[in-house]
């Protein structure tokens, strides 16, 4: 049941809209309801080859001989594809936009790092003789120590999962084994605190589970191009990891997809479009390639489980003072998008809470495990269970209702963010009102009458002195406790604030027909130009106050790259692709 | 590749499946063809029966037989076999109940099988049709123990039908499946009971469970405890206390052993007392 | 391996296909006779979005050989609407937004319209029980037994289902 | 035997689009001769909406009747490019790239009317029911289908926009996470209530009761079903899902709907979400984007409601029956905590 309330932020909306706002029919339905929907499956072909895949039974181990000679004779078989037929067999989903290092082959070659990795493909007229033939196919595998547990996994020592990175932990700015969030001295904010409340969450990997399996239909097309039905939740993404992968260029691919049968995220791998498309490329025939249910469950790539540890210091008042995060990504054997998604918790970090002294060191882990990737709520649902868990327990540490003591440290207009940027647009405290109402929870007077657009900003807005570390260097398990370095004096800024939004295309110079996007005018401040892709920031220097810093100059456009993708820029975080 | 053929008597189809190793017998299509789909079974051949002595129902009389080759839905049909309708209910959801049958979930492996579990309490036999010849009654507790011991029980022969003495009095026969997943889900584990009684005492209760064990098992330190006595308090007490004896329960994506052994004694009782799950 | 001859009314319509012994009655709908209302979602009767009417009663059509189909009549949800008329199910499926990803609306269309033919006027709780062995990802299930229900109250079952 | 009902709250707030922006969104938008306007885009609608979305959005800022607009998407040879659909990214970025590609048609659209009209531009309105007209005077009017047949016939215009909408992507800095994150937040708080049976550890989740800031609501039944199926998703990631049942122990993991486990249509819980709008600054016409927060305060919402029936906090998800039979143990028993308010004031 939905109820719309209107009269909350009435004032920052204009509502006379004509269709906007109308619970009108979806486009959709009545394709749905008909069954006329068209899903990529959905397509008939002459001729149709599926494929089907020999997975790894291990969870770690060398491949000492793979041996296809049976299967090929096998009835119906028309081809039989190892890691070799795969003109570029070693790729990492965010080359797109240069972050990271190819770390994964589309067909496993020297060694296998989780059990149902892909070993061989085979092309058949049926899909029960691609069956028939998978049995027919002998790998012989020297086992190898495994490791599962994303903590054990960073010891010295561990085995190696992915010799892409060796120390089992996805590489930031080619200087640390994690990406570090740094505002306000946590350490003196814990000692002066009246609690300090730690405690450990584990958020477990979760199946996207959509009811259509993760696809593709490719088929030889006029004028050596290829069409592809394809379920991609992005549909370039897809076309450029797979023009990468079979090596062609990518308007030889034609995409066709956008109707798809669920995919909170389990569909940005291109998990079947590369090997079906070379399918097509090497027999001259349509390939159809269907993850099984079984396969979809068990290898079809996981929401990523994360361990995370909160530490907060408490004052008897209900006021948090300190915060320090620390949280493990499984990637699983291969990065796939958790590099991305770190990154994406350090900014979540504290959540949306106004805590003036934050850290938090995030790590990605290399385990003997199914890669995991997005899933709705990538980067954050697990930290929200974790920060809302710890916050009740807050709640009852300080004896404060849990409603009262959301609205006491909720966030709210002008608040100073952790990454150092200003909070604006809440309505956290709206909603635990309007929640607590409809719930029948009471709360107190004070707690009612609290808005997002009042108590924020004023001593909330700055930007405190911040102790530096040199934690977790690249290789140096070692300095992982290692001392504080220097001290950020407050109001300190590094990074240039985001450059106005391209919103391009009414440039007819005619009267905005109705409300349209506006963006924010830049704060202020001016702060010194900083670019990791110009100069490693080991040669920056150490902290320049926001005060003396000169305007902040356009950069220079990246330059254009030969290789695979729809977006080239330089790398702004992580390690640059190699 | 697989062949198909079909087998117009249970004759002909027990016959081909005592020679030919390869055979199996494909009745609802819930188990064989899951297997055919994710390529496990990829050689043989598939026997359909078509006679409809498989298909067949008699249920109006003391003995009662059910072929193998009824399904689920046929048994929710029968008012006859009402009181085993909490059982074949028990089974997937209505596509499935048109599919699967009384003789496929007697090879259904553990967590499945609940079916059997009931029939297990019934005290049923199975009509086991070996070659040619004419079938042979076999207790389910036996041919149940056979199919742990050799993992395929169709090596036994082919199963024709099943058989029980009717209860009684149909309220004297209790089915309970626990499950996660509502109103249908894989089992936790499954209770089904046969109390009858007279003079306000159980006289020779049957208990049975599904998940507590590779296959469906007696609760026999359960049947010992309320054999002869009323069904009260204390009696249900005994019972829990009794309950656990001879489990095996495995660990699996449902549940933990630990887990499974620990709800037993409380869902027993509970079904005992009449209380809901 | 030979592929055998397997003949059946399918939506009203006799159709025909040569098919593998052991095909299932799935593929020989979509890439045989080219009816994708049916889709592929497990292979193992654990999803339902496969789900057909053969002779009135649902089956899972993945599961089901397609040799055993000679003969009968198949439905799918292809052939649930009257020509431009929708049947009250769909309309309501629409009126309740009852769909979102659409991928197992026709399974769940075809379960319910079981449901209905059998039982005009269901409970809620039957509603769920008919539905009970067809997964949806997106809507969490409201709106379709929402949709159910209304279609029923408005007589669905009893007009035509 | 005894159940003990629980109540537990949790609040948060979720970024819209890809983190560091970098994720430009591409739209264009032709009208036939007949006035009915084609928005061809790659993006991809996975059930969440994306083209019924877009359609609203390019008929509100185009000023024609909904009928009037069909979105084609994906198809890469016809649809500019689109990172994709996820990070909640679809509404905020494709929905402003649609509205610039929609103004730079309307603008077309209204120069070949006023050419017809003899008028200025500037001081025509759209109807959105497919008249075109002069501000303050009705009467003088035209139709789009009529502006579409002159553009296109007399004229020769094309009547046609292009948009894209591209946050420029910004850098992290190594040693304090300073970023320029997203820009646009959306909010939520939710109440669970729960029961908790103390024999076998099961819980039944009785109702939830949440409200959602979710900047300007483009189509409220569209977002009740994210909110709703994302509710359910909710309870399935607290209570039941996992692929590894016993992380991080790889063994056992489920192969099918029947192993995996996920609540079921008896399993559904009365839900209540009332929606408030703040629009978002840079939102198209201030919308932001439910799509993937709508799990997120369940998760921990349940955990606490656990905690305040019997007394257990299961930190590990998912929140299993045999772990709270076991803190049940582990505590010696149910510490049921202090009673929150209730019953809910909706039905």
């Amino acid at each position: 049941m939905l109820e719309m309330r209107k009269e909350i932020f009435a004032d920052e909306r204009d509502d006379n809209l004509n269709v906007v706002g109308k619970g009108v029919q979806r486009q959709d339905m009545p394709g749905h309801v008909t069954a006329r929907t068209r899903f990529f499956d959905d397509h008939a072909f002459d001729g149709l080859l599926h494929l089907k895949l020999v997975r790894s039974p291990h969870h770690h181990a060398r491949i000492r001989s793979i041996d296809v000679s049976a299967a090929e004779r096998a009835p119906g078989v028309k081809r039989v594809l190892r890691g070799a037929d795969v003109p570029v067999n070693k790729n990492t989903l965010l080359s797109l936009i240069n972050f990271g290092k190819d770390d994964e082959p589309t067909l496993a070659v020297d060694k296998v790092r989780y059990k149902g990795e892909p070993v061989v493909a085979i092309l058949a007229d049926s899909e029960a003789e691609a069956l028939a033939a998978r049995k027919l196919v002998r790998v012989e595998y020297d086992l190898l120590p495994t490791v599962f547990d994303v903590e054990e996994a960073l010891k010295p020592g561990a085995p190696v999962v992915n010799e892409t990175y060796p120390g089992n932990y996805f590489e930031y700015h080619q200087r640390f084994d994690h990406q570090k969030l740094r505002f306000g001295d946590v350490e003196a904010a814990f000692a002066r605190a009246d609690h300090v409340i730690e405690h450990r969450y584990q958020m477990s990997p979760i199946e996207h589970a959509p009811t259509e399996t993760n696809g593709t239909i490719a088929a030889p097309d006029q004028n050596g191009r290829y069409l592809v039905h394809s379920c991609a939740q992005g549909l370039f993404f897809s076309l450029d990891t797979t023009a990468k992968i079979v090596n062609v260029p990518s308007n030889q691919l034609h995409f066709v997809g956008g109707t798809v049968g669920g995919g909170f995220g389990g569909k940005v791998d291109s998990l079947t479009e590369p090997l079906t498309v070379l399918g097509a490329m090497l027999t001259g025939r349509p390939v159809r390639y269907v993850l099984d249910r079984e396969e979809e469950m068990l290898y079809g790539s996981p929401r990523g489980a994360e361990r995370i540890y909160v530490k907060d210091g408490l004052m008897r008042d209900g006021r948090i003072v300190a915060r320090y995060i620390r949280s493990y990504f499984d990637a699983g054997a291969y990065t796939r998008l958790s590099s991305y998604a770190a990154i994406k918790c350090t900014a979540h970090v504290p959540g949306p809470y106004s805590i003036p002294n934050v850290a938090s060191d995030i790590y990605v882990a290399y385990t003997n495990r199914c890669p995991s990737t997005a899933m709705r709520g990538f980067g954050v649902t697990a930290v929200d269970f974790a920060l809302e868990c710890q916050m009740d327990r807050l709640a009852e540490a300080a004896n404060m209702d849990p409603v009262e003591f959301r609205i006491l440290n909720a966030y709210r207009d002008g608040d100073m963010k952790p990454h150092r940027r200003v909070a604006k647009n809440t309505a956290l405290v709206e909603c635990v009102q309007v929640a607590a109402e409809k719930a029948n929870w009471p709360i107190s007077e004070q707690a009612r009458r609290a808005s997002s657009l009042t108590g924020g900003g004023g001593e909330r807005a700055q930007i405190p002195a911040t102790p530096l570390d040199e934690r977790g260097q690249i290789g140096r398990p070692d300095t992982r406790n290692g001392p504080a370095t220097q001290t950020l004096p407050a109001g300190t800024t590094r990074i240039p604030l985001s450059k106005q939004p391209v919103f391009e295309g009414a440039r007819d110079g005619k009267p905005a027909p109705v409300q349209v996007p506006r963006y924010e005018a830049p704060p202020r401040q001016n702060p010194p130009p900083y670019d990791p892709a110009i100069a490693p920031p080991s040669l920056q220097p150490a902290y320049q106050p926001a005060a003396s810093a000169p305007p902040l100059p356009i950069p220079p456009a990246a330059p254009a790259q030969p290789q695979h993708g729809a977006v080239r820029f330089s790398s702004v975080f992580g390690t640059r692709r190699r | 590749m697989l062949d198909v053929r079909s087998c117009a008597t249970l004759s002909e189809a027990a016959g081909i499946l005592s020679g030919d190793r390869q055979a199996l017998l494909i009745a609802g299509g819930t188990l064989v063809m899951r297997d055919v789909n994710e390529g496990r079974l990829t050689e043989g051949t598939l026997l359909r029966v078509t006679d409809p002595a498989f298909r067949q129902v008699n249920a109006g009389g003391a003995r009662v037989e059910i072929g193998a080759g009824v399904t689920m839905a046929a048994v929710l049909a029968n008012r006859d076999l009402a009181y085993l309708h909490a059982a074949a209910r028990a089974i997937g959801g209505p596509a499935i109940r048109t599919m699967a049958t009384i003789g496929g979930n007697l090879f259904a492996e553990t967590p499945y099988g609940d079916f059997t579990v009931a029939l297990l309490a019934l005290g049923a036999e199975v009509v086991v049709q070996a070659g040619y010849g004419s079938g042979r009654a076999v207790p389910l507790e036996d041919f149940l123990a056979g199919r742990e011991r050799g993992g395929a029980g169709q090596a036994q022969g082919l199963v024709t039908a099943v058989q029980f003495t009717r209860p009684q009095n149909p309220s004297d026969f209790l089915f309970r499946k626990i499950s996660r997943v509502k109103p249908k889900g894989i089992s936790v584990l499954s209770i089904a009971a046969h109390l009858p009684a007279s003079g306000g005492r159980l006289v020779q209760p049957r208990v049975a469970y599904g998940a507590m064990a590779p296959v469906p098992m007696r609760a026999r330190g359960v049947e010992r405890v309320l054999d002869g006595k009323p069904l009260d308090q204390a009696a249900i007490q005994a019972a829990k206390q009794a309950a656990l004896e001879g489990t095996r329960p495995a660990t699996d994506a449902i549940a933990s052993d630990w887990y499974r052994r620990e709800i037993l004694p409380v869902h027993l009782g509970r079904l005992l007392a009449g209380e809901p799950r | 391996m030979a592929k055998l001859p397997v003949q059946f009314r399918l939506n009203g319509s006799e159709r025909a296909g040569f098919v593998d012994p052991a095909g299932n009655l799935l593929d020989l709908l979509r890439r045989g006779l080219g009816d994708f209302g049916p889709k592929y979602g497990c292979g193992q009767g654990t999803c339902g979005v496969c789900t057909v009417l053969v002779d009135s009663e649902p089956q899972l059509s993945c599961l089901t050989l397609a040799i055993s189909c000679e003969g009968k009549q198949i439905e799918t949800a292809s052939g649930m609407a009257d020509g431009p008329n929708l049947h009250p199910l769909q309309q309501a499926f629409m009126d309740n937004f009852a769909a979102q990803c659409g991928f197992c609306t026709p399974g769940m269309l075809t379960a319910a319209r079981a449901l209905l033919t059998k039982n005009p006027n269901p409970t809620r709780d039957e509603v769920v029980e008919a539905i009970s062995g067809n997964i949806c990802r997106c809507t969490g299930y409201e709106p379709i037994i929402a949709a159910i229900l209304a279609a029923a109250a408005g007589g669905a079952g009893m007009r035509r289902a | 035997m005894a159940r003990h009902e629980g109540r537990g709250m949790a609040s948060v707030n979720y970024p819209i689009g890809m983190n560091l922006g970098g994720d430009p969104s591409q739209a264009l938008i032709h009208s036939n001769p007949e006035g009915k306007f084609t928005v061809a885009l790659s993006a991809i609608d996975l059930g969440q909406g994306m083209k019924q979305v877009s359609r609203q959005i390019a008929a509100e800022t185009l000023g024609v009747p909904i009928e009037d607009v069909f979105v084609d998407t994906a198809d890469s040879d016809t649809g500019p490019h689109d990172m994709g659909s996820f990070a909640s990214r679809g509404t905020h970025r494709m929905g402003n790239a649609v509205i610039a590609a929609a103004r730079e048609a309307r603008g077309v659209l209204l120069d070949a009317a006023a050419e017809e009209l003899e008028v200025n531009a500037a001081d025509l309105v759209t109807d959105g029911r497919g008249n075109i007209h002069v501000r303050g005077a009705p009467s003088k009017t035209i139709t789009v289908k009529a502006t579409a047949q002159a553009a296109q016939f007399k004229q020769g215009k094309t009547i046609a926009g292009r948009g894209i909408f591209l946050i420029p992507l910004s850098a992290v800095d190594a040693e304090t996470g300073e970023m320029n994150p997203n820009t646009a937040f959306a909010h939520a708080a939710l109440v669970a209530d729960v029961s908790v049976d103390d024999e076998t550890g099961e819980v039944e989740v009785l109702r939830m009761t949440s409200a959602y800031e979710l900047g300007r609501v483009i189509n409220p039944r569209m977002v009740e079903q994210q909110l709703v199926g994302g509710a359910w998703m909710g309870i399935s990631h607290a209570l039941y899902e996992t692929p590894e049942p016993y992380y991080p122990n790889p063994d056992h993991g489920p192969r099918d709907f029947n192993e995996y486990l996920m609540p079921g249509p008896g399993d559904v819980a009365p839900y209540h979400v009332t929606v408030l709008e703040r629009p978002a600054p840079d939102g198209p016409f201030g919308g932001k984007g439910p799509g993937e927060m709508c799990a997120n305060p369940v998760l921990p919402a349940i955990a606490n409601a656990v905690y305040n029936a019997v007394g257990v906090r299961v930190d590990e998800l998912p929140i299993t029956p045999e772990k709270i039979l076991r803190g049940i143990r582990a505590n010696g028993g149910v510490k049921p905590g202090p009673r929150r308010g209730g019953p809910v004031n909706w039905r």
